[in-house]
């Protein structure tokens, strides 16, 4: 066992630098277990040795943070005793294997992280990237992945409320599936993973273990032999069925004082699960594999601590509580065994049918695991583009057509009409609109949810970049009548390896950070992916932001559909007419080129915190924040929410009238007020400084945009929605 | 003719279906029932009746579309 | 009126019915687990919508063999009124309470929106708060919601009227057989839907047309 | 021992599944597919190795919850 070979030593992800390090920390060589273990707990994803550093730098406090990151999920007081708890995380590379299965227990693991803490699941979000639509994988990605996130989410019975699909070729070999949950506890009961003092029973509960998700490349190695094929590793299948008992019941438990530390089991199950909760409380841990439930014979050592299978849970008793967690587990069909107990010895000792195989300091598996500064290059921003540097289009009417029929901003109603997003009978606003709505059972308040991330312009400027996504995420709660929260991030590149990758990931944390800091918006929990490249080449920086704000009562909320006739439209923010790095020069100019739009923070603050007063005054009947394909693009969805038209009239602009209609320019949202209230939000909005803009009423069944020196643009209704939704569907059907 | 393609999940795939339907024959009373594993099977009907031709299409169709070849195998029978 | 929902492994619209019937009888259900084979006395039992036993199998399939459904159906044949929503639909179909059976959606797909839906008969405990003929707008979620029975079978529910609900001609959501939404008993005491009443019931739901199904329940049961 | 259930719809019941597997693989551009009918395989080990108290047995599964006798027929084989 002593001697492992520099091949076994580089197929589980470790430098030879990283190895010595090991035999440094234990005084002699590792056994093969134990190089595993180290494997895991020293990869990418459980020790972020690319991005601690960097993450260090985030805001992650604030007066109604209970828990920061660190934790399973973030939790933020809400008041009147509840708190909510949530996270964003990625299963990027199973979903590209197999979508269904890969997106499905993405669902499963953050649906985890969340209930661990003791709190109800009430939402999920999903973030999809994928390659470009022509690319011969996308369409079965695609429908893999919808279809796997419905299959995981309906089950379980939690409504899947918001998200985003962007399509780009860079993502043909990486799709990214990051998913977020939300859920409620009571303040003053939340649940985590130090496990403190010593003797006390270890429970494992959920499925029994097989051979899900081991490490491929660890499979090669001498222990497998001639059997290796027979063996092969195997992707993870999902149950939520099992995931919904597994729920129920540690909710049910946590209703009782059993529980003194509870971890789920995510990527490198048992053992990160183990070493996490020992290393937090301080104490050591001691588990007898041969307790272990497992699904298939012949397990060994190695193979139980490192896989994947899902459904599982690892938690530790109060000394005496064994019979109640039983008899709990018992009514809801769950396997469930002490395997182990605290120890005070500060390591992790590991025993199989009586022998010891493996003793590990949990220091170095932990805290003092490797910690990289990686060479960064800073990235260079992409220049400003004037706005009459890009020509109009010749026909205003087809661009906009093509614009809302396009793969990133046609309706994705294909996608969310096969997630159950009223489960819980207190979704108050599912997909479609700026953020959901998700009431507080048995409450006026709700939750509002929204998921945002601008990647291309976060590869012309990762600083701006990561800036606007937060920025769209404080809009998105915002333009609902919300009060911003906190925000979790899903930070998605390339190899970190490289300076110029490096360079993306610091400059977007910083950027992220700026914004977070300057909206009072803390980052409470997040999640890390990368070496998300193939053949060399990266996907476009994704630092995905998924965000949480509070409506403290639900009768003051707003809907961007247009429904009054009659009603005035106004533009609020400041427009010059940006169209780098838009929608409008990517798809209908065909140039990837320019700076994104600078986020100027304090208007971001300035016109948010107007219109949300506005929103609070009953003063607006619609809201809606612009993004993606600017003001026309915003009009287009107001019309067809509220299936009415709308007149626009545009005079003195300050840049051309296709850079006013398709710029993306920040910290904008269209409202509607009712014509005998227009003039006090004119008035208020100067008090304010804001700037303000009449753009024309509300009425008609067409949109139609008039300016000096133009025939008018009209476009029925009905036009517009069949441009909209009909790209997912054909897209899909082939 | 006709095709019958057998399709199972891969050994060492979890089955969560399998599982249930055992606990559920467990507590109907059926005893004896270590394990169930659960597997698709299409009938299709072919135009063709070149015995070589149809194995070698309904092996694409398998690839393409009947099985998941990540965690399922499958098996082809053909009869007239 | 006292009500009972059943509460089966993977039931996860257990928790939003019962807000419905305690915002109508303003008495909260009692929630009767699976595992039980007796009844509390009550005028009332709903089947929730979910996933029982993961749809594993054939949805309904498992949870229509649980010990307690001895005593729904017992309880059944004394005329206790059953409301089966959703899975609740599918359950009651393989107990046997009700004809036929819900395959898989026409298109596949899991389905997930508010469809029209036209009321067929007032003339039953849980009709009667409707005008025949009147249209709703209530949600689906469902995967496996197209219903199906033979010819006979199927002529035979109309000649009774025991035709409940139809989705409005042209907007059949998952391909069931003559637009059938949901279907009463020859007794007329059970009603399986697919659609969620519990889901249109409040001003934040996307319509109230579900409350008058629980209201009229409660007028024949006072 | 080992026994195997085909469970099968009954002529006369339509087969989503089967339609929309005949459509996809008509779209994937195999032309020559008339129908597919979808059934399900349960494999089952038994505790017992007496052929013929299994045969009853299974049946007994069967008549219980592996069919649904308004739609389905079904098939047992046994194998040590
Ligand atoms: N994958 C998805 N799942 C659920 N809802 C989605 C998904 N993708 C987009 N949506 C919904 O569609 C609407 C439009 O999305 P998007 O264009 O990204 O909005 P915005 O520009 O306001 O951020 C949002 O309500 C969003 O939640
Ligand atoms: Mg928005």
């Amino acid at each position: 066992m002593s001697s492992l070979s520099p091949d076994i030593i580089a197929e589980h992800g470790l430098t030879p630098e990283e190895y010595s390090r090991i035999e440094h920390a234990l005084g002699r060589a590792p056994n093969l277990l134990e190089l595993g273990i180290f494997s895991v707990m020293w990869s990418e994803h459980c020790s972020y040795k690319s991005s601690r550093r960097w993450l260090k730098t985030l805001p992650t406090t604030g007066p109604r943070v209970i828990h920061g990151p660190g934790e399973n999920a973030g939790v933020v007081d809400l008041g009147e005793g509840l708190a909510v708890v949530f996270k964003m995380e990625s299963h990027n590379h199973p979903s590209f294997i197999e979508p269904f299965q890969g997106a499905a227990t993405g669902v499963g693991g953050i649906l985890r992280d969340v209930f661990t803490m003791g709190a109800r699941p009430v939402a999920l979000l999903d973030a999809l990237r994928f390659g470009a639509p022509d690319h011969p994988k996308t369409r079965h990605l695609v429908a893999g992945v919808v279809s796997g996130i419905a299959g995981y989410g309906n089950c379980i019975g939690v409504p899947t409320v918001g998200g985003e699909v962007n399509f780009h070729p860079s993502y043909n070999g990486n799709i990214l599936v990051n998913v977020m949950c939300a859920g409620i506890a009571p303040s003053d009961r939340i649940f985590t993973s130090a496990a403190r003092g010593a003797g006390n029973p270890v429970l494992y509960v959920g499925s029994k273990t097989g051979r899900d998700g081991i490490h491929g490349a660890t499979m090669a190695s001498a222990e497998f032999g001639a059997e290796a094929e027979e063996k092969r590793p195997t992707v993870q299948v999902g149950d939520p069925f099992t995931e919904k008992l597994l729920l129920e019941a540690c909710l049910e438990l946590m209703a009782t004082d059993a529980i003194l530390a509870i971890q789920d089991m995510g990527a490198a199950g048992l053992t990160s699960s183990s070493v996490e909760m020992a290393a937090k409380g301080g104490s050591g841990i001691e588990l007898d594999l041969s307790t272990v439930p497992c699904r298939e014979e012949g397990m060994t050592p190695y193979e139980m601590m490192l896989s994947e299978s899902q459904e599982r849970m690892l938690m530790v008793l109060r000394p005496g509580a064994e019979g109640t967690a039983k008899a709990i587990f018992d009514k809801w069909d769950l396997d469930a065994a002490i395997i182990g107990r605290t120890t005070d010895t500060g390591r992790m000792v590991l025993t199989f049918e009586g022998r010891t195989v493996a003793d590990l300091p949990l220091g170095p598996l932990a805290d003092e695991a490797p910690l990289y500064d990686r060479p960064h290059h800073p990235p260079t921003p992409a220049p400003l583009l004037a706005p009459d540097s890009v020509p109009a289009p010749q026909d205003l009417k087809g661009a906009l057509l093509a614009l809302i029929g396009s793969p990133d901003l046609s309706s994705r109603r294909w996608v969310w009409e096969q997630y159950d997003h009223m489960v819980g009978a207190d979704t108050v606003l599912g997909p479609g609109g700026d953020a959901a709505i998700v009431r507080i059972h048995g409450s006026e308040r709700a939750l509002a949810l929204t998921a945002d991330v601008t990647p291309r312009y976060c590869a012309a400027d990762p600083f701006e970049g990561g800036k606007q996504a937060v920025a769209e995420a404080w809009r998105n709660l915002t333009a609902v009548g919300a009060t911003p929260l906190a925000i979790t991030d899903n930070l998605n590149f390339g190899n970190p390896e490289k300076p110029a990758i490096m360079g993306q990931i610091v400059a977007a944390i910083q950027g992220l950070g700026e914004a977070a800091r300057a909206l009072d918006f803390p980052v409470v929990s997040g999640n890390v992916s990368l070496y998300n490249e193939t053949e060399g080449k990266a996907i476009l920086p994704t630092p995905a932001v998924g965000a949480v704000g509070l409506l403290s009562d639900l009768s003051a909320r707003a809907h961007f559909a247009l429904r009054g006739d009659g009603e005035v439209l106004m533009l609020v923010g400041e427009t010059r007419g940006h169209l780098g790095a838009s929608l409008f020069l990517r798809d209908i100019a065909g140039r990837e080129e320019g700076a994104p739009p600078p986020v100027d923070l304090s208007a971001e603050k300035r016109n948010g915190n107007f219109v949300r007063s506005l929103i609070e005054a009953g003063s607006v009947r619609a809201v809606h924040d612009l993004s993606d394909g600017g003001l026309a693009v915003a009009l287009v969805e107001m019309a067809l929410a509220g299936r009415k038209g709308a007149h626009v009239r545009l005079e003195g602009l300050p840049c051309p009238l296709h850079a006013f209609l398709f710029g993306e320019d920040q910290a904008r949202y269209v409202i509607a007020c009712p014509a005998d209230g227009a003039d006090a939000v004119v008035e208020a909005a100067k008090a304010a400084r804001v700037p303000l803009r009449r753009l024309g009423t509300v009425g008609g069944t067409s949109l139609v945009f008039e300016t000096e020196g133009m025939d008018p643009v009209s476009i029925a209704l009905p036009v517009l929605e069949a441009a909209h939704r009909g790209w997912f569907p054909k897209f899909i059907d082939g | 003719m006709k095709a019958r393609v057998h399709v199972t999940l891969k050994p060492g795939v979890v089955d969560p279906e399998g599982a249930a339907i055992a606990r559920s024959l467990g507590r109907l009373g059926f005893g004896g029932v270590e394990a169930v594993r659960v597997g698709k099977v299409f009938e299709l009907a072919l135009a063709t009746s070149d015995t070589d031709a149809a194995r070698a299409e309904v092996e694409a169709m398998c690839e393409k579309l009947l099985a998941n070849p990540v965690i399922q195998s499958y098996r082809i029978e053909l009869a007239d | 009126m006292k009500t009972a929902v059943i509460v089966f492994p993977g039931s996860n619209c257990d928790r939003d019915v019962a807000v419905a019937l305690r915002a109508v009888t303003g008495t909260a259900p009692a929630m009767v687990w699976h595992g039980d084979s007796v009844l509390p006395r009550t005028d009332l039992i709903v089947l929730p919508g979910g996933f029982s036993y993961g749809d594993y199998l054939r949805c309904g399939a498992m949870a229509a063999r649980s010990p307690v459904m001895q005593a729904v159906l017992e309880a059944a044949r004394h005329g206790t009124p059953v409301l089966g929503i959703c899975n609740g639909f599918q359950i009651l179909t393989e107990a046997g309470l009700l004809p036929g059976t819900l395959l898989r959606n026409a298109g596949l797909s899991f389905v997930c929106r508010t469809v029209n839906v036209e009321v067929a008969t007032a003339d039953s405990a849980f009709t009667r708060g409707y005008e025949a003929g009147a249209r709703l707008r209530l949600p689906i979620a469902h995967h496996d919601g197209n219903y199906f029975a033979d010819a006979e079978t199927l002529d035979r529910l109309e000649e009774e009227d025991r035709v409940a609900f139809r989705y409005v001609e042209g907007e059949n959501p998952n391909g069931s057989a003559r637009n059938i939404a949901g279907i009463l008993s020859r007794s007329r005491t059970v009603l399986g839907l697919m659609p969620h009443p519990e889901r249109a019931a409040e001003p934040v739901h996307p319509s109230t047309d579900g409350r008058a199904l629980f209201e009229g329940l409660l007028g024949v049961m006072a």
